[in-house]
């Protein structure tokens, strides 16, 4: 083995690493490219990592897909207060997404593809179907039958709409500055912190 | 345009400035054809007119101090006509250079008179440029090698999806929703061939209302869709949604026998 | 202080489980919501963890928006067998785009364009605000109140920095030898206009 190469840290410090747990056929792939071990050897790393947290707030789990480093249940009330601090904002994708949809729909993911450029992502449908502003009304007559999809009374609810035709007409394109003005007035609180108004992007 | 390789001839081992299928090619291809590809690569790899003149000064270990005018300004005119013969469009910035360098040469083909003492050397604007440019790109070179999180630093986490987290959802307002899909028209105008038309959001709204209306029945009276309280408005508005949804094969009008019952039938499988 | 409460062994964790570094500062308002610590008492125990971490192939690094626990560099071997197709590249244009924000912020799209003698592309800034390594600070005080950008925190910790005068030195201006330079700070506004005929150009 290489000089200083200790197998319990590099384990260690490879599944702290990865996104994802890792398997000790992997971590053995991984490593044995380097170093000469053996499957044996992973195994007993680990056992000694498990044996080292015994008194730390961290713990190794094993889950179907291999191992992974996770934290106790016991600091729960701290990652509460660092999850809960956080505003969570979404995505540019998301926001065109769902202004396609309010504003075009019934609509396919095809077409949403289509004015966008890029593909929509399955992850953004979902969440926007999690909070149920959208929902699926139908599947177009075409080949693929792909569903159509509309915003909900949830959606109208969220912004204080009655109905879909008290959305904001579509601005000029032109000018977006009209637009701005106009609409500072109607909204309520404004988290404008990070992000760049988009006027300044083109 | 052949005139090109006879002044281009490298005098320092050259930096290659594109790579085309993992070659790298460090002049310009010297046949007389030359294939539209690379050029476009050759396009690509400068960030601009600085750059560019910037590349030609270096390749031929010029000083940047004391730039021979007329040379740069016949080879800079050569690549950008060659970019032109072939077709590439080429941003306004490289051909507002090409004036500037001209007019250059042409102020320092004037004779000086000696009362006009004060006036700058024509070129000291062009210089400190390129210096004040190439100082960026050495630096975000520089930059470019930093360790950086996805390639050279690998934060340490540990897994918390296990726990129940308070879910916090994003909150948006109005106002970001409309911004949102004026960035979407404003993007859909680049690629031209989608059309946006201001379209009565009523009927959207009304053709889905009828969409939930008829979803779970086989056949609903034509008439039944209107609501005879509305306003002729109204009336128009639902009528237009009817023929909205067939147009978008949405729904089928069925109508038995002559004069008989309309009735209208979802084409939307379930 | 709660019993079997170990303040570094939760402070590993909570920096292990935080998606961002976390500064002292922070760290202290998360745990003294439930025990009874210093500032120096954190401070403290950061140190023993650098310390514990010696032989280890993790790090505790200290940027610009607070620790965090990262692999040691020796271990990159394995991490980039690991994260082999996730590299993102960023172009020239956006690394030069970003290299003027940097050294000159706050700066306009118009002093970033003056220097690179070409116009800044939207989808280059979209990517630098997405990534929240830009923000807008300020409108500058002239016609069209063009918005004025800055690097962020954000932009510090993704090159593993501190400051910003971490970052390489901006080479200096070379002294002009031949050319009667006046090396002033004018040199933004060059559109003049020329005289040159079109068919000089073709």
């Amino acid at each position: 083995m290489t000089k200083d190469f200790n197998l319990k840290n590099t384990i260690e410090a490879l599944l702290l690493s990865s996104d994802e747990p890792l398997s000790a056929d992997r971590l053995y792939k991984i490593i044995s490219n380097k170093e000469n071990i053996t499957k044996a050897d992973i195994l007993d790393s680990i056992k000694g990592l498990e044996n080292d947290y015994k008194s730390k707030e961290i713990e190794v789990s094993r889950v179907a897909s291999g191992y992974r480093i996770q934290a106790r249940k016991s600091i729960n009330d701290y990652l509460n207060i660092i999850f809960a601090e956080k505003t969570p904002r979404y995505s540019r994708a998301l926001m065109e997404t769902l202004s396609i949809i309010a504003y075009k729909q019934p609509v396919t993911r095809g077409d949403i593809e289509a004015i966008r450029g890029v593909s929509v992502s399955s992850s953004i449908m979902r969440t926007l179907s999690d909070r149920n502003w959208i929902k699926i009304i139908g599947y177009r007559d075409v080949p693929g039958k792909p569903a159509m999809f509309s915003t909900t009374s949830e959606f109208l609810n969220y912004f204080g709409l009655e109905r879909l035709d008290e959305l904001p007409d579509l601005p000029d394109i032109k000018e977006p500055k009209n637009l701005d003005l106009e609409l500072d007035d109607q909204s309520s609180n404004q988290n404008k912190e990070s992000s760049i108004p988009k006027s300044m992007l083109n | 345009m052949k005139t090109i390789k006879d002044r281009n001839k490298p005098q320092q081992s050259e930096m290659p400035f594109a790579i085309v299928d993992g070659e790298q090619i460090t002049e310009l291809p010297k046949d007389l054809y030359i294939p539209p590809v690379a050029l476009q690569v050759f396009l690509d790899a400068f960030e601009g007119p600085l750059d560019l003149l910037l590349y030609l000064i270096r390749k031929q270990n010029l000083d940047i101090l004391d730039i021979p005018i007329a040379d740069i300004t016949q080879q800079y005119v050569d690549y950008i006509n060659l970019m032109k013969e072939l077709e590439l469009e080429l941003a306004g910035e490289y051909l507002l250079m090409a004036a500037m360098l001209a007019e250059i040469k042409s102020r320092l083909l004037l004779p000086i008179f000696e009362e006009i003492e004060d006036e700058e050397d024509p070129r000291a604007e062009l210089v400190r440029r390129l210096l004040e440019y190439e100082r960026y790109r050495k630096v975000s070179e520089e930059i470019n090698e930093l360790d950086r999180v996805e390639r050279d630093i690998y934060p340490s986490s540990v897994e918390t999806a296990q726990f129940e987290q308070p879910l916090v959802l994003p909150d948006i307002q109005l106002k970001e929703l409309v911004i949102s899909f004026q960035e979407v028209l404003k993007k859909a105008e680049m690629f031209s061939t989608l059309h946006f038309t201001k379209e009565p959001l009523s009927v959207k709204e009304r053709m889905i209302k009828i969409l939930e209306k008829i979803e779970n029945e086989d056949f609903v009276r034509f008439e039944d869709l209107f609501d005879l309280k509305e306003q002729k408005i109204g009336l128009v508005v639902t009528f237009l949604a009817i023929l909205e949804l067939m147009k978008e094969l949405l729904i089928e009008i069925v109508q038995a026998e002559e004069f008989g019952t309309i009735h209208v039938k979802t084409l939307i499988e379930k």
